[in-house]
């Protein structure tokens, strides 16, 4: 049996467990988007969106919409209680200055060392765009990623060393992939999860640098269809 | 009596020269002075380096300086959001230039001249392509560039409500860039929805002190 | 649910280490968490380096903590305020220590610590004796000197409203050092005249952000 | 008939009549707050204090005190409409940052350069204070001077280079005494204007450097009993 990859919201699912009652966080465009609605339930955390929103909320229920409230990513928004609003310098303080607990970001490659690689592929014919990619990658107190364990042509994108021009070196702390959940130590890549049917030497397979499985390593196996929090 | 206001957006923009920085504030098409990058275009400025985060959208207000071939530089941090192909055009043909900057970094840039201080060290873009060409120093164990202070000759901003002496407040995340720019240039000019009344703010929610205004003109609601 | 509201000022300040550096709002007697300084006396934490615009007045508060003899250092810019008696008696038996630094310069400081930066070049103070044994650098004709982040270990802090998740509201000028000060130290206490439901205060009136608090404490109103 | 001096009152009149409609303007400790009840009616004039008050107000009136309401003497003070907070690193953004257009100081001594010492006599029994006064100094668009000609004893303040240790260099653009208004300029040092009695020579005597007499010179005649505003 062929390992079944996690879909991008089993992604988001997974990612979003491990954010912790009171923790601030920023949420990359993309899937990381989507862990606003997988935390648990009766778990308060706070999303904080670097066009000065802190507290945002899940997308407005239709006829909702307000457009003075967008995201990061232009996306219609919304607040929610307790919540307020900075400007732009405030909002990239709370980011480098590392009040920032959590920041989840995609990533097109990681190095083994946590070099991040998220904000161009150099492709000739557009415009390079960094947004905030590189302020978030070097400000919050812990910087995860999550990202498809592999590129579309099935080739390794956790790398020995970032083949794209770098976000951010030694910044990366935990990956969240649709294979693995898998820690960067000062002792290497960890490997914390893998899911069903998945084992170390088949996702070593899929990965350049050397893999080490931890003693205490579990299955990891999200909801076929996790809940989204309702609007 | 102190009056910042104007009558027109013609008034607004009135004196922009050729070759000026002008910050345009807004995040995507949300806080953006449209009203005033139209006048600005009436106006005729040329060789404009523009300071945005993103690039205007579909054929208005910067996106419009832009095909009309006023601007020289853009400096941003995300020229690909929305319908940006008046940019992509200007950027392919290679007739304007493109400086790229974290986002954190421009407005942090425009903070630090509006402070008057003469730069900063930061760890954003250390090692990376975008710190290139940049002083580095070593700062408690981490590598850290030298950034400078970001100026404009004109600032166009966006907010919801004025007083005659300039004070201004926003609406929910149209805040964004605009407090920032309004500190940041020779010539602050704002667009917004309506006046109010000397003491009608509260003196508490205040967000861009009058100090930073130089003219306002009301255009009317608009996201 | 998150709730940073503790119940005494006791738990407020539990914790603080010997040899702290602690951030102490207000400007003279206005906006000044003195009960909170009162609990620090009685938690006991010696060799504290206390940063503050003042000295301390009476013989509470700061000034108390001084005579007690609590107190390593004082980084302030105006020791001279109202009865500032306990700190003339500890500087004039030289058992303490005062650094002088232009207020701006304090302020700035710690600002640049909360936002994540290595340092910053300023022309206040350069060339004079304050500046002495800084490191200068010339910057568009004018003389800089090297300023470092300032960070706190604590601040406490005295505002008028709070949420259960410590958004704060400050009245008029007792607002002074107390949003920078919160925003700079490691762990952040506050003590409130009043608490208000989450969703109570403004969303475009809260002064200090929610992310930049660590604990609350009710003591009633005063100045 | 020796030449009656200005009182603190007129010297505080007359620095006032140079502050325009529309200026923002910030008055040190002592004599320039006093500059505050002195200017023309009618005349719109935005007062900052440096602990976070834009559109600083006259005293209050009785029973109208509010301790959450002091200037940068730690007085009682008040707001006028269209007046607001902030924080002090914005307070001093606005100062250093070249956003006020005055700052009236007072002094210890000025140089022909325009060096002004004002923070400190060294006077070893007392700390040091410096407060904002080196801020001040710095960033305002024009920096003036309030200050006695001489010493209690007599002796000149304005000097060739200052005793005390400087505040800032070459930041003082215009010295109002209670002897005469002067200009510092690349040119040296311009007397505008002299009180009724006074002569360039005479005042030349009270004064270390040269002194050049304008040739559109005005005699300095405040009113004996300047009217303050009301509160």
């Amino acid at each position: 049996m062929t390992p079944e990859p996690l879909n991008r919201e089993q992604m988001a699912w997974r990612a979003a467990q491990d954010l912790r009652e009171g923790d601030y966080v920023n949420l990359g465009i993309g899937i990381p988007t989507l862990a606003a609605s997988y935390v648990p339930p009766g778990r308060e955390v706070i999303f904080h969106s670097e066009n000065g929103i802190l507290g945002m909320g899940p997308k407005p229920a239709p006829g909702k919409e307000d457009p003075y409230m967008v995201d990061a990513g232009k996306n219609l928004t919304t607040l929610v209680a307790g919540g307020c609003f900075v400007h732009h310098a405030d909002a990239f303080l709370m980011i480098r200055g590392g009040h920032l607990d959590v920041s989840l970001l995609g990533a097109f490659e990681v190095s083994e060392t946590g070099d991040l690689a998220n904000w161009t592929t150099e492709d000739p014919a557009f415009p390079p765009g960094v947004g905030g990619a590189m302020d978030l990658a070097v400000g919050a107190r812990a910087i995860r990623v999550i990202m498809e364990h592999t590129s579309k042509k099935g080739e390794p994108r956790i790398l020995k060393a970032c083949t794209y021009p770098l976000t951010a070196a030694g910044c990366v702390k935990r990956i969240y992939t649709n294979l693995a959940v898998i820690d960067v130590t000062p002792q290497g890549l960890i490997v914390l999860e893998l899911i069903p049917g998945m084992t170390l030497e088949k996702l070593q397979e899929l990965t350049e640098p050397r893999l080490q499985l931890s003693p205490d390593w579990k299955v990891l196996a999200p909801p076929a269809a996790p809940k989204a929090r309702a609007a | 009596m102190i009056d910042k206001q104007v009558k027109t957006t013609a008034e607004a923009v009135a004196g922009v020269r050729d070759g000026s920085t002008v910050l345009v504030a807004g995040f995507g098409a949300v806080g953006v002075a449209d009203n005033l990058l139209e006048a600005l275009h009436e106006q005729g400025a040329r060789e404009l380096t523009i300071v945005a985060n993103n690039s205007g959208n579909g054929d208005y207000g910067l996106a419009r300086l832009i095909s009309s071939g006023r601007v020289r530089k853009v400096i941003c941090s995300f020229p690909r959001s929305g319908d940006y192909s008046a940019f992509l055009n200007a950027y392919r043909a290679k007739s304007l230039e493109l400086e790229l900057l974290p986002q954190g970094t421009i407005s942090e840039r425009m903070r630090c001249h509006a402070a008057g201080l003469g730069g900063f060290f930061s760890p954003v873009s250390a090692g990376t392509k975008l710190g290139e060409g940049k002083e580095t120093r070593e700062i408690d164990g981490r590598l850290h560039v030298f950034e400078k202070p970001l100026k404009g000759d004109v600032a166009l901003i966006k907010a919801n409500k004025a007083d005659r002496w300039g004070n201004l407040s926003y609406i929910k995340s149209a805040r964004n860039f605009n407090p920032v720019m309004a500190m940041a240039a020779d010539l602050t000019v704002v667009e917004v929805d309506q006046m109010v009344e000397l003491g009608e703010m509260d003196p508490e929610a205040v967000v861009t002190p009058s100090i930073f205004v130089d003219r306002v003109v009301v255009v009317g609601a608009s996201a």
